[in-house]
């Protein structure tokens, strides 16, 4: 069903129309129960739509889950061969289906064939874009799309009449934006061990490597992962990881090794509902807390969370930037329903960041010299300077040391980029404001996006504030709201980001809205729940 | 020529066979740059415990990593910048314990690497616990009545895992020692040299192995063979068991790329990311 | 060096005299610079005090390190074979030495020796506490004491006269206390990899087993550690873990597993230097926020540090009891200083608690049962009903689920044992105050033993306010200190446990006194920093 | 007898290996049934992965574990309670990729628990990426272009680490594959059985499993017998490969003591205690 939505959301792009994708699927390989849902506008769309003009199901166990999310003007279509006379549009699937020999792979095509018809695309016109999209079996496909073109002409013909947009857009799902987006900044390296949702940057990745010269490694545990990355960055590589809850708490040892070297990292943390296995395939934004206190020890680290597919291009190569400029690990933190869901987007690389650390020039080398601003130039091997990297406190040099003034004097070196790295922050944007007026609504990651749809649909005037840096947290940015009652949006049971402002900005949630089971809002039910709190 | 040597306090005990190891291994530097391998293009790693401590010691550049993640560690470095040699010092402990999967695996994608094991028997710095090559019945704090595990075989299981150069070697035949690090170091793949290394404040073997070891008179010609041999239980041969070609990690996953070297400019991934962006 | 100070510290206690013995050493095995420090008095004690009445050095670099340590009115004693000729006694320690063959080992005998002189302690009492504690080489250790007695005998005779106390006292590590207090609140098994400065609560377990009945394991590293400690509760078995901030880290995934099973998992985490490798023999107070916040996912956790060897023992226990009680992991946190500094204790054995969770009756099982508190019965196999645990989302009866509603119901299930935590805790104590008047000092941990002895020493008025329960912090304990002005004194360059007090309790430090080389407080020097903010 | 179904529905693919293991272990409960292994004294855990999910079909006690960590938790269970059975359900990327280091442990100690590793030679459930069992080449999502690294033989890694007890079995040949798992469970020690698991999404080998495995004849008489059996290539051989008896770690650590039965009561650990509080 994955790919048909794809080449369903492909439909309404080529019509220069905005897509909103949402996968929803198990944590299983065939069968069970997997949908997706796709919402389209001439606007930029932030969200999914749970409400439904059309619902396409093949079976029956669809049906019955679906059914009742069919908007009112809306049309639901059913397999007939499973059920009779139900409410909608029967389609004889299986019977049809079971004349080719792919049977099982027809229905895709079938749904694809039905919105073509609702949107009053030409049977020639939709031939075309099976040719292209399904290159096997096409002559199979093209009759079973026919057919059930034809079959359901007679009640569907351009019923829901769509305008074309403004021009044609990529789609891409948050990972492949952060995997991009990490390329499009200098990404040289990429260490992964696969798990849901951040199995995609790999897999994206992997297959990039020839042409952008990266090297993509899957090696034996999450916890070569990060130390292999720890060791790539020793040797000059801008490197990358990226994991969901689990495989990133296996990291954890190696992250704190980030702070001690000053290792720049850049860890990619994409959550799911926890804790423990939780559940793999769903959201949540349960990992915050951890994400900013991840490692034993005192270290700096650098999070941010994007909010949309868009900004994750950005941001990560902005992470990437930044743990070098400042050689500290950090953390791009996102969920599942970021990184695996699908939007149009309008990317201009020019204003991309590139990573760029501070180089020793010349002389003698010293790879923790004790500078002004914390920060000691670089050095690569080879070198006939000699380049020590040290996990044990140690001297400038990088010689182990138990010695007290030395021991706090590197805690003091290392914490002197702490204000570097705010002051730095500080002419970036660290807090992006949508609206002016109407109450505060606080939220964060791709909350952000469930919001600005509910906003959007419910017709709701507000002023939503989502920081996009954790740590450190823009309170420069955030003072202002001190006294101001506000209202906080997030996918946690413990209100975690709420703590957070109370904690960090002393700013008070009076309505928590809060969600925590696996999916992420839909706009219309949000809208309604704000409506209740202002 | 920089000296190998640097200022830190050496704090081995007097008559720890780690001394015999660091002095080999230098004797090795040396070798190798007769042989055109400039030390500037070696870099090494280290887990956490006594042998770790010869990082400091040794003025080379590298990162001195975790318990048992220095394997992790340098092939990371390698896989950054192919052109690089990575040795790493192991203990017994930190190579066949914590860090057991990394050995095991980076023996089997032939690693290019060399990782040379501190074999003392225990967990020195930490106070003298059993380790995964322990002797059973070894009384350590941890097992005050003697351990009960039998030791693992190190030589058999890397052999089993893939590995393609594996040796050992004692640090009181120093010159043996530095010719088989040498060779390990020159070896295109994943070498492993297991080291006999007496620990006085523990298990002082200096004798024992003295009068046990032996050097091996020939190379040992096929795998079963060096499978025999490293399972010797007689006398303790030491030498090279083992050296076959096979392709690296590295080369089999990138051919003659170098990321670092060969970075693709901002400009030319701006122009391959159009594809996906327009 | 740390055999004669054990046996110094013997002598005061058998004169009925309490004792504080901290031992400073480096990471090495043999050599290096390694001295220990003890304090006494008929009075509770709490800390060593750096200046000291007899310093005795084997060697020039402890000589000259150590002697600006040395009080107005005290005395020095140096290796005359070493040294000529400077402040103090000068002993022929090697020249003697060497005509023994275990040379190497007498000096320490020396000191002993020495110490016994100066308190006036006969020649042949000296004898009989020679003949017990150095049971090795006997002869030759009496002859080269009576030697060093009587070289020194002149000038030291009795010089520190020192009076008897009321009691002889126990003696134990911050470690052996945690251990025994364990044994005594229930332990079954303790699982642990070796690091400093957790791995002597392995080793006194490990010494144990026969006569308590344990299991103790040393497994393949921390991540067996904490997975087989969750399988042993499942299995009905009490058990412990312990590592420090690195090993811990290593478990972090696992500790979440506890979580989500709900698996009553006591983990003790002793803090040393970080990040990384840091300083291992040494201590700090910097892993709090990674204690409070570790592992992914939402789920509750209890973490609690005592302040003195004495409350390790009793907090053990405690925690032992209420992990089980709740089942939920817990952590045990607490520091180098307090897990390797020995201190006369009295243990009232009768006070410890004893770990009893709630058991299933009869009648059919469901391992996750939603009950009115949260807390499902436990039932441990063999048994006729199916017992299962799981790390995915699950049913009451432990199935795994992806249902929305499911997976909300079990979050509401597990979050609302924290308000019967809380309640629960309101019972107990979970705040330390010492005094009542003067400044507010807040601190934590091992730390509040050095503000309670710079108080005595300095004769400073002050309260002390020492939170021993961290999560849930007791709030309710605090809100009265609110609007106060406070001092926080605490091992962490960042000040967690000032923001915590902040965050948490709307405290706000005026003044941090904080110290992270590694070294606790002195109370000398730590009593004029508490000066000069008063 | 209460069925040995729950009421969780069965997710696995139409036609997948996984059922036969099912199917298999359900028959061996039976079997050990007759023969006085209580059910009740069986506990299991899984990894996480499609062989996992065994866990949620089946109507035992025990614990759904974390990717790797099952090795583990089942130790954990019988050092707790030796009287337990204990059984873990493992891929091959849980327990020679992530949980590799436990597995090798947990032979090299002769654990006393059971090992069935579901091999598909994939990581199922993330989508078919290669796995330390998968043969060079492997294109997966992970490895478009053919995974670089040769594959670990199993077996042979675990025999030699130690394990008491090793064989090969195909859901394919249910009775043999019953018969295995009764033995293999009846062992006292570490037992080990590869399964040959086709995997219908990824790689169907039925045919080729059906066509090219072989019930062994005789079980081997030695360690080099067995070696060499797990290492043929021509032919896989099914069955019983090696199979002696070494005292097992519980007993090794504590004789007949039962840590959970024998617990010390309160008043027995306060005496006890006196002499170091007092
Ligand atoms: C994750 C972690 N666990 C435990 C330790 C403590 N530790 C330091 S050294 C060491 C043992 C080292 O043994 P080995 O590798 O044999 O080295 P040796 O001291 O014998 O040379 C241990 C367990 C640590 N530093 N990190
Ligand atoms: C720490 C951690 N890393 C990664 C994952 C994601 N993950 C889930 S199943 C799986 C692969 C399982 O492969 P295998 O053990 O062979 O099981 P199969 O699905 O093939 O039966 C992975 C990597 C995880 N759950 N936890
Ligand atoms: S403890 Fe052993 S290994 Fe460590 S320095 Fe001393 S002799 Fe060497
Ligand atoms: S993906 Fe493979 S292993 Fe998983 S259920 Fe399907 S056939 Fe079985
Ligand atoms: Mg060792
Ligand atoms: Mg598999």
């Amino acid at each position: 069903m994955k790919k048909a939505a794809s080449v369903a959301s492909q439909i309404f792009i080529e019509r220069g129309r905005q897509v909103f994708q949402m996968d929803d699927y198990m944590s299983l390989i065939r069968g069970g129960h997997n949908f997706s849902v796709i919402s389209t506008a001439t606007r930029d769309i932030y969200s999914h739509y749970m409400k439904a003009d059309l619902i396409i199901n093949s079976d029956k166990r669809s049906y019955e889950m679906h059914a009742d999310e069919l908007d009112k003007n809306g049309l639901i279509i059913y397999n007939s061969d499973e059920i009779d006379n139900a409410e909608g549009i029967g389609v004889p699937f299986y019977s049809e289906a079971k004349k080719f020999p792919a049977k099982n792979l027809l229905y895709g095509v079938g749904a694809v064939a039905i919105l073509a018809c609702s949107i009053g695309i030409s049977k020639n016109d939709l031939n075309e874009i099976i040719k292209r999209e399904y290159p096997h079996f096409v002559e199979d496909n093209i009759s079973f799309a026919n057919f059930i073109y034809d079959y359901v002409f007679p009640k569907l013909n351009n019923k829901f009449e769509i305008e074309n947009g403004d021009k044609k857009r990529p789609i891409l799902t948050g990972n492949q934006s952060i995997a991009f987006g990490a390329i499009a900044g200098g990404l040289d390296v990429y260490f992964g061990y696969p798990m849901t949702p951040a199995s995609s940057i790999l897999h994206t990745l992997a297959s990039q490597t020839d042409k952008f010269g990266l090297a993509i490694v899957h090696p034996e545990n999450e916890i070569a992962v990060i130390n292999m990355a720890i060791g790539s960055a020793f040797a000059g590589a801008k490197a990358m990881v990226g994991s969901s809850g689990g495989g990133f708490a296996l990291m954890s040892e190696g992250f704190s090794l980030a702070g001690m070297t000053e290792a720049p990292v850049l860890c990619v943390l994409s959550m799911r509902p926890g804790p423990a296995t939780g559940v793999p395939t769903y959201t949540e934004q349960g990992d915050l807390n951890f994400a900013l206190n991840v490692g034993h020890g005192e270290f700096l680290r650098i999070v941010a969370c994007p909010c949309s597919v868009k900004e994750a291009f950005y941001l990560s190569a902005e992470m990437l930037d930044l743990v070098w400029k400042f050689q500290t690990p950090g953390i791009l933190l996102t969920e599942k329903h970021l990184s695996e869901s699908s939007m149009t987007v309008d990317i201009n690389m020019e204003n991309t960041k590139w990573a760029e650390p501070k180089y020793h020039k010349n002389g003698n080398y010293k790879r923790y010299l004790d500078t002004e601003d914390g920060i000691s130039p670089l050095l690569f091997p080879p070198s006939k300077n000699v380049i020590k990297w040290n996990s044990y406190e140690h001297d400038e040099l990088g010689i182990t040391t138990e010695n007290p003034e030395l021991i706090t004097k590197m805690h003091n070196k290392r914490y002197k980029k702490d204000m570097h790295i705010i002051d730095f922050l500080k002419q970036l944007k660290t807090v992006n404001v949508y609206g002016n007026g109407g109450p505060l609504i606080f939220t964060y990651g791709s909350t952000t996006m469930s919001v600005l749809e509910a906003l959007h649909y419910g017709d709701i005037e507000a002023t939503i504030i989502q920081p996009i840096y954790l740590r450190p947290f823009p309170v420069w940015e955030l003072e202002r709201y001190k006294d101001e009652p506000v209202i906080t949006i997030e996918l946690s049971k413990m209100g975690q980001f709420t703590s957070l402002l109370k904690e960090k900005a002393n700013i008070k949630s009076k309505n928590l809205i809060n969600k925590y089971d696996g999916r992420p809002f839909d706009p219309i039910e949000l809208a309604k729940k704000i409506k209740e709190v202002i | 020529m920089n000296t190998l040597d640097t200022y830190a306090e050496n704090t081995w005990c007097p008559g720890c066979g780690n001394f015999g190891i660091l002095n080999a291994f230098k004797k090795a530097i040396v070798k190798l740059e007769e042989k055109g391998i400039n030390r500037e293009y070696i870099v090494i790693s280290a887990g956490i415990g006594c042998h770790a401590k010869i990082f400091d010691y040794l003025n080379i550049s590298g990162l001195y990593s975790l318990h048992g993640r220095d394997i992790a560690t340098i092939q990371g470095m390698k896989i950054a910048n192919p052109e690089l040699n990575v040795i790493t010092f192991s203990g017994d402990g930190n190579a066949m314990g914590e860090g057991l999967a990394h050995t095991i695996f980076a023996a089997k994608r032939n690693f290019d690497m060399t990782l040379i094991l501190h074999n003392n028997g225990v967990y020195a710095l930490t106070t003298g616990q059993y380790t995964p090559l322990s002797e059973k019945g070894w009384k350590g704090p941890s097992t005050p009545k003697g351990s009960v595990e039998e030791p693992l075989n190190a030589l058999a299981i890397m052999l089993e895992a893939g590995a393609t150069f594996i040796a050992r070697g004692f640090p009181g035949k120093q010159a043996h020692l530095t010719d088989i690090m040498v060779k390990a170091i020159e070896h295109k793949g994943f070498s492993f040299i297991e080291i006999l290394q007496p620990t006085v404040a523990y298990n002082d073997t200096w004798q024992f192995y003295r009068e046990n070891t032996e050097i091996l008179e020939k190379e040992p010609k096929s795998f079963d063979e060096a499978m025999k041999n490293v399972k010797r239980k007689d006398k303790l041969p030491i030498g090279i068991f083992y050296r076959i070609k096979k392709p690296t990690f590295h080369e089999e996953l990138y051919g003659n790329w170098n990321p670092v070297r060969n970075r693709i400019s901002r400009e030319k991934r701006f122009q391959l990311l159009k594809q996906y962006l327009t």
